[in-house]
């Protein structure tokens, strides 16, 4: 495994706390993104995601860092899938550890909501009668999400 | 020659993964208007242009050799 | 396994997180507290711990229906070791499934912070030079610190 | 007979686990100081009583059968 990858086949979330784990680590967090049934009382089949791969991992490298200088301590591992997912597959997964536990829940949190702002990785819900790309409709920015 | 990549929505609208365009230098903003143009329907308002795996503005300019990227609105995790 | 439970041996959180995992679940997460080598500059032998198993059993469940209470949807589990921890050991595994992942969040972290308040599990930190039991000193409340 | 169970630092200074009290009726008060006066270094202002497995307060009585605990600070987790 990377630490920061994307992946094709299903995640196996133990590797990726034996990734964070050390023996000054007093707390490990870990989040992992499922793919659910219900979406607004849309049922879904299944998920399809894609991704631009090097720069996704690229990108959650940057998030890595990004977290190590906001909580210093913290080691990471971030995971996504793509690919197609059925109901209840893990499609992203976030491990962190730190010497104690504030910092490991916020910096996970921190994680997931960055990961959905600027790492290029799409989402394809199907559903019985049809499908769509799902994305946050934003206009340009004036800078570059990704340069904060 | 700038190498483009299309992904999503973009992939299926333009019908492909990736082309060349033969130019040797344009900027973000004229390499989106040359998508709407070329593309009925690409929607360029929502998309955003990696430049070398980095989010470029719409002033950047884009050199030959440059590995460019549409990215339409994200939807990981 | 029980959903929520005292144990005596290592912890696996596979376990735990399939407990929580199902269809309507779009996020899971999992807090560990592990053994940490240095607290305050004193190294850390071992742990031991020490429980009122049943008691311990019965308020980790009230912990667990105080959740639900607050974040309908939520699923959780939760497990504590007793006996001796080596460095790294896991000592307590919290899981929490939400449809949307705040509330896994927020769920999680508020359920080790009320382990910490009200679960009658005791720690005992062994050095090289000598042993403590660990307990936050508190005065005798007004109200049984149970009774929330 | 009333059944008291001693954990961690009590369980050490009192030599013992558990033991029974030849009582009918006792408050939770009364507890503490009947353990404040057996064992030197009881600490009882630290300490909790858990009645049938329950946190109690201090004027709550306890009556033969039931089996109670005395609880020092907590440090799971």
């Amino acid at each position: 495994m990377k630490q920061y990858e994307i992946v094709e086949t299903p995640i196996e979330v133990q590797k990726y706390m034996d990734y964070v784990l050390h023996p000054s680590a007093g707390a490990v967090t870990v989040f992992t993104g499922n793919v659910r049934e219900w979406t607004h009382g849309v049922k879904t089949l299944y998920l399809s995601y894609e991704a631009y791969v090097p720069m996704a991992e690229k990108k959650m490298a940057e998030i890595g860092a990004e977290m190590e200088a906001k909580w210093p301590g913290v080691r990471v591992a971030i995971a996504h899938r793509i690919g197609e997912l059925q109901i209840s597959d893990i499609a992203v997964v976030i491990a962190v550890s730190s010497p104690h536990r504030k910092a490991a829940y916020e910096a996970n949190e921190y994680a997931i909501d960055r990961i959905k702002e600027v790492v290029p990785i799409w989402k394809k819900e199907i559903w019985e009668d049809g499908e769509e790309w799902i994305g946050a409709q934003k206009k340009y920015p004036e800078k570059g999400v990704g340069l904060t | 020659m700038i190498k483009v990549n299309y992904f999503a929505r973009l992939r299926e609208v333009t019908g492909k993964g990736e082309e060349t365009i033969d130019r040797d230098s344009m900027t973000v903003a004229e390499l989106l208007n040359w998508a709407e143009e070329s593309y009925p329907g690409f929607g360029s308002d929502n998309v955003q242009v990696a430049v070398n795996e980095e989010y470029a503005l719409k002033d950047d300019v884009i050199e030959s050799g440059d590995v460019c990227a549409f990215i339409p609105p994200v939807s990981g995790g």
